[in-house]
């Protein structure tokens, strides 16, 4: 029957990805992958929660908000507080992180409520602003020299909070609660007149969107030794934004794709000091000219090869 | 440009080969990409002139790396010289907070790391440890702020003093934090404490706010660019009493910036000074002038300059290329001549180096007083 | 007056108009008639140079048009009012006017033009200053054809000029063409209303997915049966 | 088919957009089972008036009650979910969701399964979902729109998308169903089936129907009763026959003579 | 007396905010692109500026035109390039492919020259201090003032009462209307902007003979601070940028005359969200309802 089907496909995709946890974790261990290797997987790791719980807010809700580094610089903080000054074990760290980044998403949510576009852009641009110059006023925290952070994350972590996240998302997407949110984006208007209490759904996305990237800033926290206001600017929204559209707008193994590839590119022009940014921009503009819907514009990497008849009224015609 | 990276991945640090590889973590893009580049040229220049020789045959290859001014990308550029290039030494980076971010990384693979610039204390001596294999060829000097404060006493006759400071930087707030100890126990007063951030252009406002404290002296301890600026507001906003700063000023942009007139009646610290006669100096400008279209040095480039030759200096002691050597020689470093100063290693990794005092008059440096540390 | 031979036009890949001709003479009034989605719309963008033919020809007064683009066709005496008005909601019913005279360059005869608009439409003249997107539907129907008018086309291509509007207006908007046609323009109308449309045309041409089926003069094609049934609502 | 409650009940309604009264003291009833017209010049409020009764806009004056209870202050979607639902003139559909997933929104405030039972992926969550596809299909079936059910709603052409828009409301479960201008951009052969249409879901579904059009066949044809608004106002309520007859309305609206 | 000098501090620096929105908005309003670069553009400008008085040995005037014609190529070369393949894609597309342009600038320009800060001369315009009441005001920043004035009230006529402006206007609500107009939408598209590109140039200028110190990434923060003043006063309206950039101005000053400098932009950023959620429209927009 289609419930069964559809727990099997469930199922399946998650002991895939145990699998391919094993084959990882076993090549560490091994000593197959080397510290610069790893270091890259968990950036990976990190930067699809980040493009992936951003996803949720622009792709999804289509709420245009350009401050999520500052979920993400509030998780890291949030974090690193709990281990580093109230030593508290990391999953509680990552907890804390993920909820004063969720409660910082209601709070920027309710601007989303009476701002739309480009006022609601910059709204959450301010707030990402105002996030790092809190920061920056903070002894507690270090203010401008930054927190030293120890090094916690590990290949576990990372691939557990990833799981998490996409199966959170992809779960609330396929479901009517993210269809609810999904017509906001289409049409706030039409929406509200049918039946979604689209206040709610805003705030939801805001708050789970921040959640998962509040989980991201904790696992960002203890990867790199040291946080720092500055780190968490604008421009990292920005880079976050991109893996988003990059991957294309409202396709969640779009922004997860763009989020490997980009990462990639970028540790990769690494080597290439003097033209890295350069190379890095027309990267960004020519895919931006030549996929303007972005790599897999909207649609998913699971409907390349959806079986057939799956349904039970599935007659996949296209007229368009 | 820098020499590529290319694929002689098999040179270790065995010390056998030809070449001793050396990675530079550096800020070549992002914030604060001005010290990194700045750096880069100084530290060019050096290996340039060190491997017309070579140091007992061998050259230095240097395989550099942008870190975007980031924390985490320096962690990945550290990661990736440590364990892809396999680098015998790592140069950066420009900042406290991105060689923190390498110090681990560095103490775990056992590859020292000179940050030319980076002035936090804990950067080689945190919770009273030390990292042993970290260094710096900056100063962290309390110092320079101590020997502000007795200046501001002394000569000025201060009696009220503001001080503004770059809050972005460790550096300035080291110095602001001695000279404020200092000069309260000269007797003087703090009337104003005042901030801003790297990267400002507009300091009026504060200003204003500084002057109707009525000081009677200003230390401003930051680097020259937002120096020579609020210099040249102060002035306009009719704040006429004495500036002083540290080596941070030191840059002929300085004065191009806050025109000479401003910046009569205010002083600087520094380790040296572009127009000292000095021979050594004088070399450095030189070729500095003639490798860079005739572009005058300023302090990061001093710096970058003078670690090369910290480097290339423990190197030749060592005798040999291998990671651990060259750490033990670096902290053996003593009584080194370098641009910014005769230079030798404290118990701390930090470098212990006199100061002189200079005035600007119509826009050149005037040589006051030299003051050793104590 | 205007030719077209065999055009065919494409949205992307999805084929819009296939082999699709016609003609209009000079002083004519020709309506097109056909489903939703049959083309007609299509067939006007086409002609007034919004999409291009990919194959076959477009002649206007002998000179071929098809691939030109839109500003250039203006110049050569086609306006066209689009479906759904498309007046420029932000500015002002005198602005609107002013815009639909962009290349011209004779002072004198535009304000000439303004007040023939101003005579055929006085509710236009009652609401110069006002935001054109808060004039209701008629009026900026009104507004749509009189910027047209304002180019002083010899074409005119109306894009079913009577959706949504109240009756009295279509009414009101029917008789305005016609005097429009009475004063030397040619017209080429799209309409759902088919039963009204063929009323004031000369002849008509019935497109059915992308393709000609029917065509004739406009009585003749009010009589036959199959457009009953098919448009008329003839039951 | 009148019963003495109303299920609508619209006393004294008006609504000021800076200087213009677009919708001024309107009084209207409608009971149970009716199928009502609106009709009146462009800009003569319709719109409007509808989206005071969906909430859309909150109307400076009077007071709106369905089955008695008040409306006033709620947002759309409350009152949606007592029983209002609607179409736009403009076309409004979510265009980038599938035909059917058009139909499931609308049946989102009937869903029983709550956010945690999908993002866990109880059971709970897969029946529910079921329920939404058998329900959202059934209604596309109604409209012959079951063949594009997982189109993308944009891409249908004009009339089906109208049609679409209907199922859309009709799977909200209202008690009234507001319809602006579904035959806008239709030729009479399609206006007519439209009319037949609408005449049937009325019987299966139970519903007052208050429909806006300027095609007066239609209106005429199906309508029990029609008001007319003009500049805001209710210059007349009646039989079609009535009204076709009324002089105001005959001045303001129809012209001389009625096309049809 | 304090507060007013804090005051006129405020104004000064709003001046220079409002001079780089003003071209940031009528971009903006009219091709509802967030151009990111126009930051960028704005450093070009002054970097062209530069050479041309120290290279060229230019006075001030001849610098600025020169600065305001590369720019405009610039900004038109931009506009061809980058964004004109992007018309009919989705908005934050063509925002993700400014902000690539934008690093390309950045970056291009430290490829060529380096990082490194340069100073303008101090002596291309003599300053003076006028000193009322005990307050002082620098004629520069006077001067800014008023050139960012007259640069209002000329962008206002030209975009509302000319032929050109009208186009402009018509193409940016509905561009295939505005064809069947005559109207040449890929020309008053680069016209806009040539225009606004012309304006950052010159607000480069200004800016690097204001405050001499100029850098390859001088044009981030600003460019920020006018795409906020432009929104805080209400997409493409041109007083608005005006009053949005003074009001910044003044915000930061007034932030930093109380002692809190390094709240400032925090406080800025606080004051503008509460401003847009009390009207969600910037300060001049209309509060139009979206009509159902
Ligand atoms: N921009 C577009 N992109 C893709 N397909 C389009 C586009 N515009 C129209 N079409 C398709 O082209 C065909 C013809 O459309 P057209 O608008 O010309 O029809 P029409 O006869 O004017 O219909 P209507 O009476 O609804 O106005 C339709 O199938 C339509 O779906
Ligand atoms: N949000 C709004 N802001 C300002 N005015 C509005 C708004 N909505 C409607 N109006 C005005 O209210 C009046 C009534 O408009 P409405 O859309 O209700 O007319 P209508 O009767 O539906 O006309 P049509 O038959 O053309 O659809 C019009 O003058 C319109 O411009
Ligand atoms: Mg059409
Ligand atoms: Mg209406």
């Amino acid at each position: 029957m289609t419930i069964l089907k559809r727990a099997k496909g469930f199922w399946l995709s998650i002991l895939l990805s145990c699998i391919f946890f094993t084959i990882i974790q076993t090549m560490i261990s091994g000593g197959l992958l080397n510290p610069f290797y790893q270091n890259t997987i968990m950036l990976i790791g990190i930067n699809i929660i980040l493009a992936a719980s951003l996803h949720l807010i622009i792709g999804i809700t289509g709420q245009f908000s350009i401050g999520h580094a500052g979920f993400l610089a509030v998780g890291a903080y949030a974090s690193a507080i709990m281990t580093m000054k109230l030593e508290m074990p990391f999953f509680v760290s990552l907890l804390v992180g993920g909820l004063m980044a969720a409660l910082a998403g209601l709070i920027i949510g309710i601007p989303s409520l009476r701002l739309k576009g480009d006022y609601l852009a910059i709204a959450t641009l301010g707030f990402g602003e105002i996030v790092r110059i809190v920061l920056l006023n903070i002894d507690y925290v270090g203010g401008a020299s930054g927190m030293q952070v120890s090094h916690l994350t590990t290949w576990p972590w990372v691939f557990a909070s990833v799981l998490l996240t996409i199966l959170v998302i992809r779960n609330f997407t396929s479901s009517t609660h993210g269809r609810a949110c999904i017509s906001i984006r289409e049409d706030e208007t039409a929406a509200d007149s049918m039946g979604i209490n689209t206040t709610y759904y805003k705030v939801v996305a805001f708050a789970i969107g921040a959640f998962l990237a509040g989980i991201a800033g904790g696992l960002y926290a203890h990867n790199f030794y040291i946080i720092l206001p500055s780190n968490f600017g604008f421009l990292k929204s920005f880079d976050i934004l991109i893996f988003v559209v990059l991957g294309g707008l409202g396709s969640l193994s779009g922004a997860v794709l763009a989020a490997i590839l980009l990462t990639v590119v970028t540790t990769f022009l690494q080597d290439y000091p003097e033209t890295r940014m350069i190379i890095y921009s027309l990267v960004l503009i020519i895919m931006m000219i030549y996929r303007p819907q972005g790599l897999l514009g909207t649609k998913e990497f699971t409907s390349f090869f959806k079986r057939k008849g799956g349904h039970k009224h599935d007659n996949e015609q296209t007229i368009a | 440009g820098c020499s590529g990276s290319d694929e002689k991945a098999s040179n270790s640090s065995t010390g056998k080969e030809e070449t001793i590889k050396v990675g530079a973590n550096l800020e070549l893009s992002g914030g604060v990409a001005s010290y990194g580049q700045s750096i880069l040229e100084g530290l060019e220049l050096a290996l340039e002139e060190i491997n017309k020789e070579g140091i007992d045959g061998k050259k230095i290859e240097l395989t550099t790396v942008d870190n975007k001014s980031e924390a985490a990308e320096s962690t990945s550029a550290a990661l990736k010289l440590t364990s892809q290039d396999k680098v015998a030494v790592i140069i950066g980076a420009a900042t406290s907070g991105n060689t923190i971010a390498q110090v681990q990384i560095a103490q775990d693979s056992q590859t020292p790391v000179i940050s030319p610039s980076g002035t936090s204390p804990d950067i080689t001596f945190k919770d009273g440890k030390l990292n042993d294999f970290i260094f710096r060829t900056s100063f962290i000097d309390p110092f320079q702020g101590t020997v502000a404060a007795n200046f501001a006493t002394k000569e000025v006759k201060a009696k009220n003093a503001a001080v503004y400071i770059d809050s972005a930087s460790d550096y300035s707030k080291g110095l602001a934090k001695a000279f404020i100890e200092q000069f309260k126990a000269n007797g003087g007063k703090i009337v104003a404490e005042e901030a801003y951030v790297a990267k400002d252009t507009d300091f009026r406002a504060t200003l204003t706010r500084i002057k109707s404290a009525k000081p009677d002296f200003v230390f401003l301890p930051g680097y020259y660019e937002e120096a020579g600026l609020i210099v040249k507001q102060a002035r306009e906003a009719g704040l006429d009493v004495p500036f002083m700063g540290g080596d941070g000023w030191d840059s002929p942009k300085l004065v191009e910036i806050a025109g000479a007139d401003a910046l009569n009646n205010t002083f600087i610290t520094n380790h040296y000074s572009s127009g000292d006669p000095d021979e050594k100096i004088q070399n450095f400008v030189k070729s500095f002038k003639a490798k860079y279209k005739d572009k005058s040095p300023d302090a990061f480039n001093a710096l970058g300059y003078d670690t090369g030759y910290f480097l290339a200096d423990a190197i030749k002691r060592a005798g040999s290329a291998d990671s651990v050597k060259i750490k033990e020689a670096l902290e053996a470093t003593k009584d080194l001549e370098l641009v910014s100063g005769t230079f030798t290693l404290d118990d701390k990794h930090n470098p212990i180096k006199s100061a002189s005092i200079l005035e600007f008059v119509n826009g050149k440096q005037q040589f006051k007083t030299k003051i050793d540390p104590e | 007056m205007l030719k077209i031979e065999d055009i065919n036009v494409y949205y992307g890949n999805i084929q819009a108009l296939r082999g699709v001709s016609m003609d209009i003479n000079k002083g004519e009034i020709v309506t097109l008639i056909g489903a939703n989605g049959a083309g007609k719309s299509t067939l006007l963008k086409t002609i007034s140079g919004l999409l291009k033919p990919k194959q076959g020809k477009v002649l206007f007064e002998g000179e071929s048009i098809g691939g030109k683009a839109a500003q250039s066709i203006v110049k050569l005496g086609i306006s066209h009012v689009p479906e759904g008005r498309r007046v420029f909601a932000n500015m002002t019913v005198e602005e609107n006017l002013e815009l639909g005279a962009f290349l011209r360059k004779d002072k004198a005869g535009i304000k000439q033009d303004l007040e023939k608009v101003y005579t055929l439409f006085p509710r236009l003249l009652e609401r110069v200053k006002q935001q054109s997107g808060t004039l209701s539907g008629g009026e900026q129907q009104m507004l749509a054809m009189g910027r047209a008018l304002m180019a002083r086309p010899r074409l005119l291509l109306l894009d079913e000029p009577s959706m949504g509007l109240a009756p009295l207006l279509v009414k009101q908007i029917f008789n305005i063409v016609e005097e429009i046609n009475k004063g030397g323009t040619t017209i080429l109308l799209v309409e759902q209303n088919a039963n009204l449309a063929l009323s004031i045309a000369d002849r008509a041409y019935v497109v059915e997915t992308g393709s000609i089926v029917l065509s004739g003069e406009a009585e003749e094609l009010t009589a036959s049966e199959e457009i009953k049934k098919a448009y008329l609502g003839g039951h | 088919m009148t019963t003495n409650k109303p299920l609508l009940k619209v006393d004294a309604v008006g609504i000021q957009f800076g200087g213009l009264k677009a919708v001024s003291n309107v009084n209207v009833e409608l009971y149970p089972g009716e199928l009502i017209g609106l009709i009146g010049p462009n800009g003569a409020g319709k719109t409007t008036f509808f989206n005071l009764l969906t909430g859309v806009y909150v109307p400076t004056e009077g007071s709106i009650s369905l089955e008695g209870q008040n409306l006033r202050k709620l947002p759309p979607y409350k009152i949606n979910q007592k029983g209002i639902s609607r179409t736009f003139q403009n076309i409004r559909l979510f265009g980038d969701l599938s035909v059917i997933d058009n139909v499931k929104v609308a049946y989102h405030s009937l869903a029983k399964h709550s956010m945690i039972s999908s993002i866990l992926r109880f059971p709970t969550h897969f029946k529910g979902e079921q329920e939404m596809d058998e329900r959202a299909l059934e209604f596309l079936k109604i409209f012959n729109l079951d063949h594009y059910q997982h189109e993308l709603a944009k891409n249908l052409p004009y009339g089906q998308q109208r049609r679409l828009e209907i199922a859309r409301a009709l799977a909200a479960n209202p008690k009234l169903l507001l319809l602006d201008e579904p035959a806008a951009g239709m030729n009479p052969q399609e206006t007519h089936e439209l009319m037949n249409l609408i005449a049937f879901i009325r019987e299966k579904f139970n519903l007052t129907v208050l429909l806006i059009e300027h095609d007066m066949s239609l209106v005429m044809g199906v309508c029990e009763r029609i008001y007319v608004l003009d500049h805001g106002q209710l210059i007349a309520e009646g039989k079609p026959e009535e009204i076709r007859n009324n002089p105001k309305v005959i001045e303001a609206y129809l012209g001389e003579e009625v096309v049809s | 007396m304090e507060l007013i000098q804090q005051l006129v501090n405020g104004l000064s620096l709003g001046s220079i905010y409002a001079l780089i929105a003003l071209g940031y908005t009528m971009v903006y309003g009219i091709v509802k692109l967030i151009n990111f670069a126009h930051g960028d553009v704005f450093m070009v400008g002054a970097f062209v500026g530069f050479y041309s008085i120290t290279i060229l040995e230019l006075p001030f005037l001849p610098a600025l035109l020169i600065s305001m014609i590369v720019c405009a190529i610039f900004g038109v070369l931009i506009e061809r390039i980058a964004y004109k393949p992007l018309r009919n894609a989705t908005r934050i597309a063509a925002l993700i492919t400014a902000i690539g342009v934008s690093l390309l600038i950045e970056y291009g320009m430290i490829y060529i020259r380096g990082a490194q800060p340069e100073a303008y001369p101090n002596d291309v315009m003599p300053t003076s201090k006028i000193d009322i009441l005990g307050v002082s005001i620098s004629s520069q920043s006077l001067l800014i003032f008023f050139v960012a004035i007259v640069l209002m009230i000329i962008l206002q006529f030209v975009v509302h009462k000319t032929k050109i402006g009208k186009a402009m206007r018509a193409v940016s609500f509905d561009a295939d209307a505005a064809r069947l107009m005559g109207i040449n939408v890929n020309n008053t598209i680069s016209a806009t902007f040539a225009i606004g590109s012309a304006l950052a140039g010159a607000a480069g200028v200004i800016f690097g003979i204001y405050y001499i110190k100029i850098e390859p990434l001088m044009g981030i923060i600003p460019g920020l601070k006018a795409f906020v003043a432009a929104v805080l006063g209400g997409i493409g309206i041109i007083p608005g940028a005006m009053v949005g950039g003074l009001l910044l101005g003044v915000i930061e000053a007034l932030v930093s005359a109380a002692g809190f400098s390094l709240w400032r932009d925090g406080v800025a950023f606080v004051v503008l969200i509460l401003i847009l959620i009390f009207r969600p429209q910037g300060l001049f927009g209309k509060n139009k309802r979206e009509k159902v």
